[in-house]
C-alpha cells in the first residue's frame, strides 16, 4: 500500500503544495516503522505506509522542532486524523495548514506483537485500541490511501476491562492502582508521545506551587497519572500513543477509555469526531445531570 | 435537622483518638454566604470542616481536591451557588461538567466517592449548610481515616 | 545561617547578610571571591547564589537575589531573623595572586555585580597590591542597579575610578552616567590592555558582546576573565546539570579566563 | 590480573542453596522476575523466582544504587529552629542475582563520577553493600551491543560473581573480585571443581552469545568526530523525531542525573533526589536563559555525555551497550545508526 502513498506525497512535493510531509519510513528494527520528515519529491519513495506504523504523527505538529512554515503533508490514520480534529478545535493548527493523506486502516499491531516479530495482523496481535475502532476510515481526509472500508461494529464490550475494575470494591481498585503506578519512573513518555499534550509547559513543571509532586512515589505518581487522565478527559481520542510509549506498560488507556466512556455517557460527546464540535468540557448544557449534587 | 450525633463524635470515636478532617471549597458568594449565615444564625453544626473560599466553583482545579486529600483531609467537599444563581453566568455549570466527570475517575481509582461530596449551598440556605456539614462529617467520622491516602503520605 | 539584614536593593533584587548560627563556623567558615553557595528555604528548595561580600570582611557572608523563581521568591518573603539552609563554599574562584601588580577592569551588568563586589571589596580592602582599579557597571535603568550606597562610595574614593551606565531608556533627568549598553560603552570608555586584567560578569548576552569587545581593544584571551552560570542542583560535580563540555561549572567553575571559554562548546 | 581468578562449577540446586543461604545471612536477594509483561528486579526468595528465558529486565539495576526518589534529608521548622535529620542510614545487605554483565559493567563507569572528590555516601554505601552475581546472557536481544563497547554477554566487569550456564543442571562460577571470593569461603560445600571440559563449554557458551549480537558498531573515529562537530547539521537530522521523552535515559544504566527536590510545606517536609533527564527543556531552564533550548541540543547533550564528556573527563565511554534505549524508544530512535552515521562520517575523507 506503500506506492499512492509515495506518489501522493512527490506529487504535493513537486508542485509545492506542501512544504513537508510528516509521514512513516522504515525503521532501524526488522518490520519496525517509524516516523520521518519529507522535504523533496525524491525523498517520497521512503514513504511506508504498513501494520507497523503505529506512531500518531499529529504529536509533530505542535513540536517547535518539526513545525515548519507552510503547509503540512501529514499521513494519518483514522484514529491519528481524530487527533489533528481536537487539535483544530483547540486552534493548536488551522485545518487549511493541513493536508490530511488518510490512511484506510485495518488495524496496526500490538507492542507485543511486534516485539515478539509477528507479521500478520490477527485478533491476537492487533493493537488493543484497533479491536474498538470507530474510524478504520478516517472521518476526513485530502486524499485517501487504500479503499474506503466500513468500521465492523466493535466487538463485544468495548469497555469489558473497565467494566470489571467497576465491579471492585474501592479498596480492591486502589490497591490494583497503587500496584500498576507503583512502575511509573515519571519518564514522561505518555506525556510526550501524546498529540494532545501540547502544553509548553506542563503542569508538573510548574513549581509555584508544585501542585503534582515530581517525585516518581507513590504519592506523585497518583496525583501524575490522576492528573493527566483527566486534562485528556473529553480529548483523549483514543490512539494509544500513551500507553505503547509507557516503558513500564502500565495500562494508561484503561484511564482514558474509561473517561472517554463517562463523556460519552454524561454528555454524549465523542472527541475527534468532529471538528466544529464545542469540545466537551468547554461548553455545557443547563441540563447536564446533577444527581451527584446534594 | 438535628444529627442526632454530639459535635465531638461519639466516644467510641474519640476513644480512637481521631477526628476527621474535612476540606470544603466553597465559592465566595453563594456557599461561603451561606456558611456566613449559618454563623450569624447561630446554627450548631460539627467543626470538623475548614473551609476554603474560591471565587466561584468553576475556580476550583480538581487538583484542589487532590492537594486536600495529599495533605491529610478524610473527606472533601466542594459546594457553590445553584444552577443559575452564578456570579459569573456560568462558572457552576462548567464545574458541574468538569466534577461529574472527574469523581468517576476518583472512583476508578479507587477513592471511595463518599469522600468527595458536592452540593449547592445558596446565600440564604445557612440551615442547608449547616445540615450538610454534619452529614458529610458523619458520612466521614463512618468511614474513617482515609487510609489509602495516609499509607502514601508520609 | 541566619538572616541577619536585609537590603532591598532594587524593586526584584534583595541582599541578605546572613551569619553563622555554630559559633565554631564564625570563625572557621573561610571563602575566596568568586565561590558560591546553596541557600534554601526548607519547603521551597535550594538555589545557587555567588557570595557577594568579600572573604576580607569575617563574621558573615551576603549574597544578592534576585526575584525570578519559586526558591528566590521564597528567599524574598523571609525576614530578618529567619533561618535558611546554607551549603558552601563551592567552585573556583577568582586567580587573586595572578590580579597583583596589575590594573583591574571590573565589567559589571544587573546582578551581575554580585560576584565582582566580592572581588572589588578583596582588592580594594588590600589596595595597595594593585595599580589602577576601574570598574564599569551598568543596569538596564536607574532603578535596577544595585549597591547603590556602594556605588556613591566607590563614585567618592580617588584610588578606583567608576563608569555607571544605564541601558538606553533607562535613564532619567537626574542621571549623570552613561548612557548605553555595557559593552558600548567599555569600547568607549576604552581601556588599555598592558598590564591589565579585565573581570566580567553579568547577563549571558552582555558577558558575550563583552568578550568581544575586550577582544577589539587588544585584551588577550588571558587577561579577561568572567564566570559562568548554568543551573545547578547538587553543586559537587554528581547531578550533571552545569556540564558545558566536559567540565562541571559548579567544580571546574564559576571563574573562567575567556582562553578556558574559547575551548569549551558554545551552550552556555 | 595478578592473580589466578578462581573458577568453580556449581548446580542448580546449588544456586538455590546460596541464595537461601545468603538470605539466611541477613542479605536481601533481587533478582529478575516477571510481571506485568515486565521483567523487574525485585525481591527473590529461591531461585525458581527467576525468569527462565529473558535477555534482560526492564530497568537496569541503577536503582539500587542511585533510586528513582530518595530521601537525602527531613526537616522540621520549629519557632525557633529548624531542625534536620540526614537520611544517613546504612543500607541493608543487598545481593543481585541474576544481573546481566552489561548491567553489571556500567557500574565501575558511573563509579568513577560518583567517587571523585566529594564522595557521593549515599550511592557509595550501597555499592559497598551490594553483592553483584551475574548470569550470563545467552539470549542477547535484537537490540544489543554490548561487544561493539568491548564488553561481552558474559564479561567479567562490575561482577563479583559471574555465573555462566553451561549445562542445564551446572554453571561455571567465576570469582572475579575479593567480595567474590568471600563467597567461597562462605559456601564451601556449594563448589564443584571446574573440569577443563566446563571451561571449554564456558567459552563455547559465551561464544555462541557473542554470535547472537547482530549489531556492530565500531567505535573507532567517533570520539575524534565528537571533538570536532559540536556544530554539525547532524544532530539536527537524528533527533528530529524524538519527542523529548525521558525513557531512554530512565532506563539508562549510565544515565546518572539527577535533581534535587523539597516536599513538604513551611514546617516540615523532605528533601529528595529523583532522577532528571537532559531530554526534558527544565533541565537546564533558568529564569532567563536557556542554554539548550530545542531537542536538537538536548540530543547532542545526551550523545556528547555518553561518548566524549565522559570520556575526557573520567575514562571510559559511559554507555554498555545494553539496547534499552533503542528497546523502548517510541519513535524508533537508534543509538547504533547514530554511531554508525558519526563513524561513517568519521572515517570518510572530509568534503571540500
Amino acid at each position: 500500500m506503500s506506492q499512492p502513498l509515495q506518489d501522493k506525497a512527490r506529487e504535493l512535493l513537486e508542485k509545492k503544495e506542501v512544504a513537508q510531509v510528516i509521514g512513516y519510513g522504515e525503521g532501524t528494527r526488522a518490520g519496525r516503522a517509524r516516523p520521518i520528515f519529507i522535504t523533496s519529491p525524491q525523498e517520497a519513495s521512503q514513504l511506508i505506509w504498513t501494520l507497523a506504523c503505529v506512531n500518531n504523527l499529529a504529536v509533530y505538529l505542535t513540536r517547535k522542532e518539526t513545525r515548519v512554515p507552510g503547509r503540512v503533508g501529514i499521513v494519518a490514520k483514522g484514529c491519528d486524523v481524530r487527533a489533528l480534529f481536537v487539535l483544530i478545535q483547540e486552534k493548536q493548527i488551522r485545518r487549511e495548514e493541513l493536508f490530511i493523506i488518510g490512511l484506510s486502516c485495518p488495524g496496526v499491531l500490538s507492542k507485543k506483537a511486534m516485539a515478539e516479530g509477528k507479521q500478520e495482523l490477527t485478533e491476537e496481535t492487533k493493537a488493543d485500541k484497533c479491536k474498538i475502532c470507530l474510524v478504520h476510515t478516517p472521518v476526513e481526509y485530502d486524499f485517501l490511501v487504500g479503499e474506503k472500508v466500513d468500521s465492523p461494529e466493535p466487538p463485544s464490550d468495548p469497555y469489558e476491562k473497565i467494566k470489571e475494575l467497576e465491579s471492585r470494591s474501592p479498596e480492591e481498585r486502589w490497591e490494583y492502582w497503587q500496584e500498576e503506578l507503583s512502575r511509573c519512573i515519571k519518564c514522561y513518555a505518555c506525556r510526550q508521545a501524546c498529540p494532545l499534550c501540547y502544553c509548553n509547559r506542563c503542569i508538573t513543571e510548574k513549581s509555584i506551587p508544585q501542585w503534582i509532586e515530581k517525585s516518581p512515589h507513590a504519592r506523585g505518581n497518583l496525583a501524575w497519572n490522576l492528573m493527566r487522565a483527566f486534562h485528556l478527559t473529553g480529548r483523549c481520542i483514543g490512539c494509544g500513543e500513551c500507553e505503547r510509549a509507557c516503558p513500564m506498560e502500565i495500562p494508561l488507556m484503561l484511564l482514558n477509555q474509561k473517561m472517554a466512556k463517562e463523556v460519552k455517557e454524561q454528555f454524549g460527546y465523542v472527541a475527534g469526531m468532529d471538528f466544529r464540535a464545542e469540545p466537551a468540557l468547554a461548553t455545557f448544557d443547563p441540563k447536564d445531570h446533577e444527581d451527584f449534587i446534594r | 435537622m438535628d444529627s442526632g450525633l454530639t459535635l465531638e463524635g461519639s466516644s467510641e470515636e474519640r476513644a480512637k483518638g481521631w477526628e476527621p478532617k474535612i476540606t470544603a471549597f466553597v465559592c465566595n458568594w453563594c456557599t461561603y454566604a451561606g456558611a456566613d449565615l449559618a454563623g450569624t444564625s447561630r446554627l450548631r453544626y460539627r467543626p470538623q470542616v475548614r473551609v476554603i473560599k474560591l471565587p466561584c466553583t468553576g475556580r476550583i482545579d480538581p487538583l484542589f481536591i487532590l492537594k486536600a486529600f495529599e495533605r491529610g483531609s478524610d473527606g472533601v467537599l466542594v459546594s457553590g451557588c445553584h444552577p443559575g444563581d452564578c456570579h459569573y453566568t456560568s462558572g457552576n455549570y462548567h464545574a458541574r461538567r468538569r466534577f461529574g466527570t472527574f469523581r468517576k475517575l476518583l472512583e476508578f481509582l479507587g477513592i471511595d466517592l463518599r469522600r468527595v461530596q458536592f452540593s449547592w449551598v445558596s446565600a440564604a440556605e445557612g440551615a442547608k449548610w449547616a445540615q450538610v456539614v454534619d452529614e458529610v462529617t458523619q458520612k466521614i467520622w463512618e468511614l474513617g481515616p482515609f487510609e489509602g491516602y495516609r499509607r502514601i503520605s508520609d | 545561617m541566619k538572616i541577619e539584614e536585609i537590603v532591598e536593593e532594587t524593586p526584584d533584587i534583595k541582599t541578605l547578610r546572613l551569619v553563622f548560627l555554630e559559633e565554631g563556623m564564625v570563625n572557621d567558615f573561610s571563602f575566596q571571591a568568586g565561590q558560591f553557595c546553596q541557600l534554601s528555604v526548607f519547603g521551597e528548595g535550594e538555589a545557587t547564589f555567588c557570595i557577594a561580600s568579600s572573604p576580607t570582611r569575617k563574621g558573615y557572608i551576603e549574597c544578592s537575589l534576585k526575584k525570578v523563581g519559586k526558591v528566590t521568591q521564597a528567599l524574598h518573603d523571609r525576614e530578618v531573623g529567619d533561618v535558611l539552609g546554607f551549603r558552601g563554599p563551592y567552585g573556583n574562584w577568582f586567580p587573586l595572586e595572578g590580579m597583583k601588580g596589575k590594573n583591574l577592569i571590573f565589567v559589571g551588568g544587573g546582578i551581575g555585580l554580585a560576584p565582582l563586589r566580592s572581588l572589588i571589596w578583596n582588592c580594594l580592602d588590600a589596595r595597595g597590591d594593585f595599580s589602577e582599579i576601574m570598574i564599569l557597571y551598568g543596569a538596564r535603568s536607574i532603578a535596577d542597579l544595585v549597591y547603590k550606597a556602594e556605588l556613591r562610595e566607590w563614585e567618592a574614593r580617588s584610588d578606583l575610578k567608576l563608569v555607571r551606565t544605564v541601558d538606553p531608556g533607562g535613564e532619567d533627568g537626574t542621571w549623570d552616567g552613561h548612557i548605553g549598553f555595557v559593552p558600548a560603552i567599555l569600547e568607549k570608555v576604552s581601556p588599555s590592555p598592558e598590564n591589565a586584567i579585565l573581570i566580567t560578569c553579568g547577563p549571558p548576552i552582555m558577558i558575550k558582546f563583552v568578550l568581544q569587545a575586550a577582544d577589539k581593544l587588544g585584551f588577550s584571551p588571558d587577561q579577561v576573565i568572567t564566570t559562568l552560570e548554568m543551573k545547578m542542583k547538587c553543586g559537587l560535580g554528581k547531578c550533571g546539570r552545569c556540564n558545558i563540555g566536559n567540565i562541571y561549572v559548579c567544580k571546574d567553575g564559576p571563574v573562567f579566563t575567556y582562553r578556558q571559554i574559547l575551548s569549551l562548546p558554545a551552550e552556555f | 590480573m595478578g592473580k589466578e581468578m578462581k573458577e568453580k562449577a556449581l548446580s542448580r540446586a546449588g544456586q538455590d542453596q546460596l541464595i537461601q543461604g545468603l538470605r539466611e545471612r541477613g542479605f536481601r536477594v533481587f533478582g529478575p522476575r516477571e510481571s506485568g509483561g515486565l521483567v523487574l528486579f525485585q525481591e527473590t526468595q529461591s531461585a525458581s523466582d527467576l525468569p527462565s528465558r529473558y535477555s534482560n529486565s526492564a530497568r537496569s539495576i541503577k536503582e539500587f544504587f542511585l533510586p528513582a526518589q530518595e530521601s537525602l534529608l527531613s526537616y522540621g521548622v520549629g519557632r525557633e529552629e529548624i531542625q534536620t535529620r540526614y537520611s544517613a542510614e546504612e543500607p541493608l545487605p543487598t545481593v543481585l542475582f541474576g544481573v546481566r554483565p552489561c548491567d553489571a559493567a556500567y557500574l565501575p563507569i558511573i563509579d568513577k563520577v560518583f567517587a571523585w572528590e566529594e564522595r557521593d555516601q549515599l550511592y557509595l554505601s550501597r555499592r559497598e553493600k551490594t553483592l553483584i552475581i551475574c548470569l550470563a546472557c545467552e539470549e542477547p536481544d535484537e537490540a544489543c551491543f554490548c561487544t561493539s563497547l568491548g564488553y561481552s554477554p558474559a564479561g567479567r566487569e562490575g561482577c563479583d560473581l559471574l555465573l555462566t550456564p553451561i549445562a542445564q543442571d551446572r554453571f561455571f562460577a567465576e570469582f572475579v573480585s575479593e567480595k567474590g571470593e568471600g563467597l567461597l569461603r562462605e559456601f564451601p560445600h556449594l563448589w564443584e571443581e571446574a573440569s577443563p571440559s566446563d571451561q571449554k563449554r564456558r567459552k563455547e557458551v559465551e561464544a555462541e552469545a557473542k554470535g547472537k549480537i547482530k549489531r556492530r558498531v565500531e567505535m573507532e573515529g567517533i570520539k575524534g568526530w565528537l571533538d570536532e562537530h559540536f556544530e554539525d547539521p547532524l544532530w539536527e537530522e537524528i533527533s528530529r523525531r524524538c519527542i523529548g521523552c525521558g525513557a531512554c535515559y530512565y532506563l539508562c544504566p549510565t544515565c546518572h542525573c539527577f535533581d534535587i527536590v523539597d516536599e513538604g510545606n513551611l514546617w516540615r517536609g523532605v528533601r529528595r533526589r529523583i532522577w532528571d533527564s537532559c531530554s526534558f527543556g527544565h533541565f537546564t531552564q533558568m529564569p532567563a536563559h536557556q542554554p539548550r533550548e530545542s531537542q536538537d541540543r538536548r540530543y547532542r547533550q545526551r550523545i556528547m555525555h555518553k561518548f566524549r564528556y565522559y570520556v575526557d573527563r573520567f575514562g571510559p565511554i559511559a554507555c554498555v551497550g545494553c539496547g534499552r534505549c533503542i528497546e523502548v524508544c517510541p519513535v524508533g530512535i537508534d543509538l547504533t545508526e547514530i554511531l554508525a552515521r558519526i563513524q561513517e562520517r568519521a572515517t570518510t575523507p572530509a568534503k571540500g
